[in-house]
């Protein structure tokens, strides 16, 4: 096994360049820096990372993509009875191997989210199963908060290495990398120079420090109780609630959202069977078949997000809360609408409550 | 008026006239000093919470149109809106076509100098860390923080829409805060933008607008916010019944989408820019 | 013939290299009668118009006409009423509004906007329902196809648009 | 669904120019689509029967046939169709006749594109849903606007036929324009002993309810049951007390009041019965020339007024109405011809209106029938009647011919030699137009045995000499100049459509062209129908035409709304728009652009409004379907989802 390497900052196009030849390399970056927008895309020579602030898209559709191809169907017509017919069914091709580098402890801790539902549950889906063996993260320790993080308020914090396959720490001159899973070992080859003792000294020192970093007030991971004697408490809600509006960005910018649709696109006897994120904050969301919604407004539609993220998930998944702490949904919100205000008030004035 | 005195003259009409109010809505200050969020006043004892200041960006007529209901309806008391001059106009389009009842409404009005477009500021100054206040100077936006006070001009930070806003006083208003001002630019020069674009041919156009609604994600927060895209839940965008748009991402379903949100403000936008 | 057309049928993506397609949206009072006019009187005319038919131009959602130009049509064309002289009394005013907005709109966002007309053809107009689907077809055989928003190559130029700017 | 496709050959009009069995081959590839064949004459009993064999046999449920043009055949297919068991609108028509086989003989291109015909109409009928028309009960009583000849011999017949009538009078007379006239054309028959009996049959018929001095406020409702607004103006007389004895109008001093019965000519008094045949008789006084009304002092026809009918503090008073049918027999104006400065505009007393002349002509008129100058009082010896004056001339924006002046200008030079024997009458016209039975016999009875001079031209100038008036212009068959030393000039002034018509059209939902004229729903076909269902026209409110031809659309007119009432319901049409109230907005824009009206809201149980189309009113135009921002209203049989599902048909 090889110990840990370093990357010099002018060296990291080079080295991104070598992985790239073997697998697709997603970074973060800027494609259109006046805009600010950052999202991950995979590398190209001319595409270089931006890894000194997060991200304005987690890599969530690294391995869940926004809409995705699950099968092609035709329908083959009977020659002698026209109205029977055989369907043919053509899956997607299989995906290469995957890194994603500069991914922050966050984004990555919400693919664990991901996990408890689509590889550990009772049912295994295949779509994700088959990108998420395939995808490896090497993950940056994050330097850079604002004040819409609070990764450290849901037990996570800007050092933790939980789901990362290789660790990639910010030192003066570059980055000193570590694998942390057998899985991520055969890349250290690629991954530069050893690295010095001094550079892991001071790599040591900045995880430290890190480390050490309190992000985010409270603790939000043991709201789940509050959540149901809060769940009648409508006056509670439309205040909660009121000001947003129904837009689904914080579902979108989410690392941990992981809901989807399923739509069949055909034309005339071909078609495709999509799969695309949908988010709780729309209307479609619940809406029934007869056209009736058990959530026919915001305000049902906002409780469900706290309280799935917060109450229901937990209770399901061992107490993993499904909230990173990245605060993208803060951060993206049209109207700075803050979730952990709202999850902190839910203990608020509890005498007041009818229940 | 220094902003600080606005948002006291701001509190103080509220309270004098709250009697005849049943919730007042304007902004308050977010999770931090750097963004304001709209606010919604039942208690007037809360009255302190609202600000006015260059961070009130939120466009907030459009929560009467989208989600005030009758129910909400107390027995003749009114809604107290804060409008600077571009969401007053949204209002007036907003009663024009009979979603809001201009006698239901108390309308503050506040000249407005601008706003702070965040994502131009923090990218002037990425690590910008415990700001205090956010301020316009004349043609200076003053950021003050713990450590120290910066001046951008506003040409920089300004949201763009601001500094071509031809309407920075409320067209309609129960009370106006503060004195008018003038716009900072003048009419004729007002479409220069567009104007440019025009000049550009055909294919760049057509480019510019692929690489534009490329970075659509689909989320439809520019619909939700848009104060008069009323349509809200039953979007055709959508909609299965009618299906004009799939679920794909492609360039197609998203040119489409702006096609429609384009095509259905035609006539009834208000440049509010939200 | 018969091997030719078979060819078309089954390769049904290369039939649409020879064939231009244009789409006409037209009110059945009227330009529809005026189509049949020119049909009656055997007025010929180039094979690429599908006609819609539709019960007034007032029905035309501007939306019809961008949806067709990005879903690869080669030209649009809606037809109805002489204004003063709808069926239904208004419908091709709003139409006519319509139409003049979406023909500003449509350069703005970079769709050819020779690709739409909209014209006015009674039903007794045969000659000049003649005269209206020759001039456009040959202006649109002139344009070539339309490749409309194809998704994959679009996202690629989209991108490779990023990294020149 | 099980689909089958019928194409047919339409014999050789299709064949030989599309290979229609490979569109049915073709047609089999397309989803849902079961069966599919070829025909020689589909439209034939025969291939009727096929098609009816065919739904049972395959058990279709729904057929797309390729033929001719659905205004030809469609109502043929559907009936078969619905023969077959179906409902009759699972059913579309590809029209690859007019819009294929006729317009190219390109067979390999015609081919392609019937089977792309095909395609669309498999995918929209894809989308079709069965539909069903509703019955609604007919309220049979009929309102006739306007109380012309047209609209009195549409009333009458109506009211001979049972039917309660209601009509409505814009001023204090029925009578209209024939009222005025001395004499007809091609008889000399008198005019009023022609009208009159009508007149008083109409006030003395007991199913007919009379509004004088009334006009239309306001239009809703629709076929079968429309509700109807009318506003019954002030006359400042209690007309159920009012005898018409005229008491007033002898001793009223306000004597310089507008004669308008009498076209201008000489003056009447600001109380006024407008002429003895009246109907009804009744006196009406004219606010604007009223001392009392105007100044505050007089009151003499109060003191005067035998039955004590003056009411100075009426107003006027909405009425309201219900009829299942509406006649509209609004007549005409006389066109303003003080637009023509060569004519001397207005300003020569002498130069005339053929309006004017007649009440010279007529016994009951200011001069009681002697034929004199309105200058001077003086017998014409020279008398030249002008023809096409605003009429075709476009350049004062009247292309179209009155069809009336030609004939009435022989009749009335005719009446004149009849009168005075020694006074010379010329006529300048531009061409004769008598098409009617016995009508161009009359004009040659004009020229051959009462020597009046025809001469071909057009008149360039009048102008005073001395107390006469020169008429210069053109005689284009003589080639010379011609000027004509006149005593008075008849202008034959063409016809107009009467003031106000536009507003009445637009209160009724119906077309009018660019001239004003009302619009009938088809040129030929459907000529006294227009395009709201059960608003039907009579008379010169649709076009120029004279006392027999109005006669006749009135009695037609009356037989349209028989035969409506002959049913007491009605089927509507179901392609109407419906609203999906969980979708609707609550916008109003489908209410204010729907044209007929047939839109409005409707409170549900939480207290939310929501559209909801009137599907009896509706028209099924479509316009609020391409409004509704987010498509809660859709037309049915031609939904977002069918006109898209054509769309990508041929796109992709």
């Amino acid at each position: 096994m090889r110990g840990k390497t370093f990357i010099a900052h002018d060296e990291l196009p080079e080295v991104l360049e070598r992985l790239s030849k073997t697998m697709d390399v997603w970074i973060p970056t800027a494609i259109n820096d006046e805009k600010c927008v950052i999202q991950f895309l995979p590398y190209q020579p001319d595409r270089l990372p931006v890894l000194d602030r997060q991200s304005t898209m987690p890599p969530k559709k690294v391995i869940f993509p926004q809409v995705e191809t699950l099968l092609h169907f035709s329908r083959k017509k009977d020659e002698n009875d026209p109205f029977k017919s055989h369907i043919e069914l053509e899956d997607e091709e299989e995906v290469s191997p995957v890194l994603v580098f500069g991914a922050r402890p966050c984004d990555v801790r919400g693919f664990l989210v991901f996990d408890e539902v689509y590889l550990n549950g009772p049912y295994k889906d295949p779509y994700y199963a088959k990108r998420r063996e395939k995808t490896l993260f090497a993950t940056l320790v994050c330097e850079t908060s604002d004040n819409a993080c609070f990764c450290s308020a849901v037990g996570s914090g800007p050092a933790d290495q939980t789901g990362s396959d290789l660790w990639i720490i910010p030192v003066d001159s570059g980055y000193v990398i570590e694998a942390l899973t057998k899985r991520a070992e055969n890349l250290m080859p690629e991954m530069g120079k050893d690295a010095t003792e001094a550079q892991i000294a001071e790599a040591q020192n900045v995880q430290k420090k890190v480390a050490a970093l309190h992000i985010g007030e409270g603790d939000l991971t043991q709201s789940s109780d509050d959540f149901e004697d809060r769940f009648s408490d409508n006056e509670f809600w439309r205040d909660m609630a009121f000001k947003c509006i129904s837009c689904g960005i914080c579902t979108y910018v989410c690392p941990t959202c992981y809901c989807f649709n399923i739509t069949d696109e055909a034309k005339d006897l071909d078609g495709e069977r999509i799969r695309s994120w949908d988010s709780c904050m729309f209307n479609h969301y619940t809406r029934e078949a007869s056209g009736h919604n058990p959530r026919p407004s915001k305000l049902e539609r906002y409780r469900n997000r706290i309280g799935h993220k917060f109450s229901y998930f937990p209770k399901k998944y061992k107490g993993m809360i499904a909230c990173c702490g990245c605060g993208r949904c803060i951060r993206r919100c049209p109207v700075a609408l803050d979730i952990r205000n709202v999850v902190l008030s839910l203990k608020k004035n509890k005498e007041n409550v009818d229940v | 008026m220094p902003m600080d005195e606005k948002t006291k003259t701001l509190q103080e009409d509220f309270e004098k006239n709250f009697a005849d109010l049943e919730l007042v809505i304007g902004w308050e200050t977010g999770f931090d000093r750097l963004h304001a969020t709209p606010v919604f006043i039942r208690q007037p004892s809360e009255l302190g919470k609202l600000v006015w200041n260059p961070l009130c960006s939120q466009n907030l007529s459009g929560y009467l149109a989208k989600n005030l209901d009758a129910s909400i309806q107390e027995d003749g008391k009114k809604i107290g809106i804060c409008v600077k001059g571009c969401d007053s106009r949204s209002l007036v389009a907003l009663i024009q076509e009979n979603f809001i009842d201009r006698d239901r409404l108390y309308i503050v009005g506040i000249p407005c100098e601008g706003t702070v477009d965040l994502r131009r500021l923090m990218h002037l100054k990425p690590s910008l860390e415990n700001v205090r206040k956010v301020d316009i100077e004349g043609d200076e936006a003053v950021v003050e923080t713990d450590q120290e006070t910066l001046r951008f001009p506003i040409e920089n930070v300004l949201a763009r829409k601001c500094l071509r806003c031809l309407y920075p006083n409320p067209v309609i208003y129960d009370t106006m805060i503060g004195t008018p001002l003038k716009p900072r630019i003048s009419e004729d020069k007002l479409y220069s933008a567009v104007e440019k674009f025009d000049t550009s041919d055909r294919k760049q156009r057509l480019a510019f607008w692929k690489t534009e609604f490329n970075r659509c994600i689909r989320c439809y927060a520019c619909r939700n916010a848009c104060p008069l895209c009323v349509c809200q839940d039953n979007c055709i965008a959508e909609s299965r019944k009618p299906k004009w748009l799939t679920q794909r991402d492609g360039i197609r379903e998203k040119f489409l989408f702006h096609m429609i949100h384009g095509l259905h403000l035609a006539g009834r936008c208000t440049e509010c820019g939200e | 013939m018969n091997k030719k057309r078979d060819m078309m049928i089954s390769e049904t993506g290369t039939q649409r290299e020879k064939e231009i397609k244009i789409i006409g949206f037209l009110c059945n009072w009227c330009s529809y009668g005026g189509a049949d006019t020119a049909g009656v009187c055997r007025f010929k005319q180039p094979t690429d118009l599908r006609i819609i038919r539709i019960p007034c131009t007032g029905r035309m959602d501007p939306l019809f006409v961008v949806k067709s130009l990005i879903y690869g049509a080669d030209g649009v064309l809606v037809s109805g009423c002489h204004p003063k002289d709808c069926h239904y009394a208004v419908g091709n005013l709003y139409a006519r509004r319509r139409m003049e907005l979406l023909k500003r709109f449509l350069p703005f966002i970079g769709i050819d906007t020779n690709r739409f007309r909209y014209t006015w053809v009674s039903a007794s107009e045969g000659q000049l329902w003649q005269q209206v689907v020759t001039e456009f077809s040959e202006e649109i055989h002139r344009l070539g196809p339309n490749a409309g928003l194809n998704e994959k190559m679009d996202a690629e130029t989209a991108l490779s648009l990023f990294n020149t700017k | 669904m099980r689909i089958g496709v019928f194409i047919c050959k339409c014999g050789t009009n299709i064949a030989n120019t599309v290979d229609t069995e490979a569109v049915a081959r073709k047609a089999l590839e397309y989803p849902d689509v079961v069966y599919a064949t070829d025909y020689m004459y589909t439209c034939s009993e025969p291939g009727q029967e096929e098609i009816r064999e065919a739904i049972i046999k395959n058990r279709l449920q729904g057929v797309v046939v390729a033929a001719c043009t659905p205004h030809m055949h469609e109502p043929t297919f559907r009936r078969a169709v619905e023969k077959a068991g179906l409902n009759r609108y699972m059913f579309e028509q590809a029209n690859i006749r007019e819009h294929v086989s006729w317009v190219n003989k390109d067979r390999e291109s015609n081919t392609i594109k019937a089977m792309d015909l095909v395609h669309m109409a498999v995918e929209k009928l894809r989308l079709n849903q069965p539909l069903f028309s509703s019955k609604v009960p007919i309220n049979k009583r009929v309102l006739v606007i306007g109380g012309g000849i047209a609209g009195i011999q549409a009333a009458m017949d109506c009211s001979d036929g049972g039917l309660d009538v209601v009509m409505v009078e814009r001023e204090t007379t029925i009578g209209g324009k024939m009222a005025k006239l001395d004499k007809t054309f091609p008889t000399i028959d008198c005019s009023s002993c022609i009208l009159g009996p009508k007149m008083v049959d109409i006030s003395q018929k007991e199913n007919i309810s009379l509004h004088a001095y009334s006009e239309i406020e306001s239009v809703s409702g629709y076929i079968g049951n429309f509700e109807v607004k009318i506003r019954k103006k002030a006359t400042y007389v209690d007309w159920n007390a009012c005898t018409g004895c005229g008491e007033c109008t002898q001793k009223c001093p306000s004597k310089k009041t507008y004669d308008k019965f009498n076209e201008g000519l000489g003056s009447t008094t600001a109380i006024n019965i407008p002429f003895p045949q009246a109907i009804p008789k009744r006196a009406r006084i004219n606010a604007e020339s009223c001392l009392y009304l105007t100044k505050g002092k007089c009151k003499k026809c109060e003191k005067v007024c035998p039955a004590d009918a003056i009411r100075f503090d009426m107003e006027d008073e909405i009425i309201t109405e219900d009829v299942g049918a509406i006649v509209v027999a609004t007549g005409y104006d006389m066109f303003d011809y003080s637009v023509y400065g060569e004519y001397g505009g207005g300003r020569y007393p002498d130069v005339i209106t053929s309006l004017q002349y007649e009440r010279i002509l007529s016994a009951s008129g200011p001069y009681g029938g002697h034929i004199v100058r309105p200058s001077d009082g003086k017998e014409p010896r020279n008398i030249v009647f002008l023809s096409c004056v605003g009429s075709r001339d476009a350049s004062v924006g009247r292309p179209y011919c009155s069809g009336v002046c030609c004939m009435y200008i022989a009749k009335q030079a005719i009446i004149t030699r009849d009168h005075l024997p020694d006074c010379n009458c010329y006529v300048s016209y531009m061409d004769i137009r008598s098409p009617g039975k016995n009508y161009d016999e009359f004009i040659r009875r004009a020229q051959e045995e009462y020597g009046i001079n025809y001469i071909r031209g057009r008149v360039g100038k009048i102008y005073p000499k001395d107390d006469r008036l020169i008429v210069q212009g053109v005689d284009t068959l003589m080639g010379v100049q011609m000027d004509i030393e006149a005593d008075l000039v008849v202008l034959a002034t063409g016809l107009e459509a009467s003031e106000g018509a536009r507003e009445l059209a637009e209160k009724l939902r119906i077309s009018y062209d660019q001239y004003g004229w009302y619009m009938e729903s088809h040129p030929k076909l459907r000529p006294v129908e227009t395009n709201t269902a059960g608003v039907y026209l009579a008379g010169v409110c649709q076009g120029p035409k004279d006392i027999p031809a109005s006669v006749a659309q009135g009695s037609a007119a009356a037989a349209k709304v028989q035969i409506l009432f002959s049913r007491d319901t009605i089927e509507t049409d179901p392609q109407v728009a419906l609203v999906n109230e969980r979708v609707c907005i609550s916008c109003g824009k489908c209410i204010e652009v729907c044209p007929f009206g047939a839109i409005q809201w409707k409170t549900l149980r939480d207290g939310s409004q929501k559209a909801e189309v009137l599907p009896t009113v509706c028209q099924g135009c479509g316009l609020c379907n391409a409004t509704c921002p987010p498509k809660a209203v859709q037309l049915q049989h031609c939904t977002d989802d069918q006109i898209l599902a054509e769309v990508n048909a041929v796109c992709e």
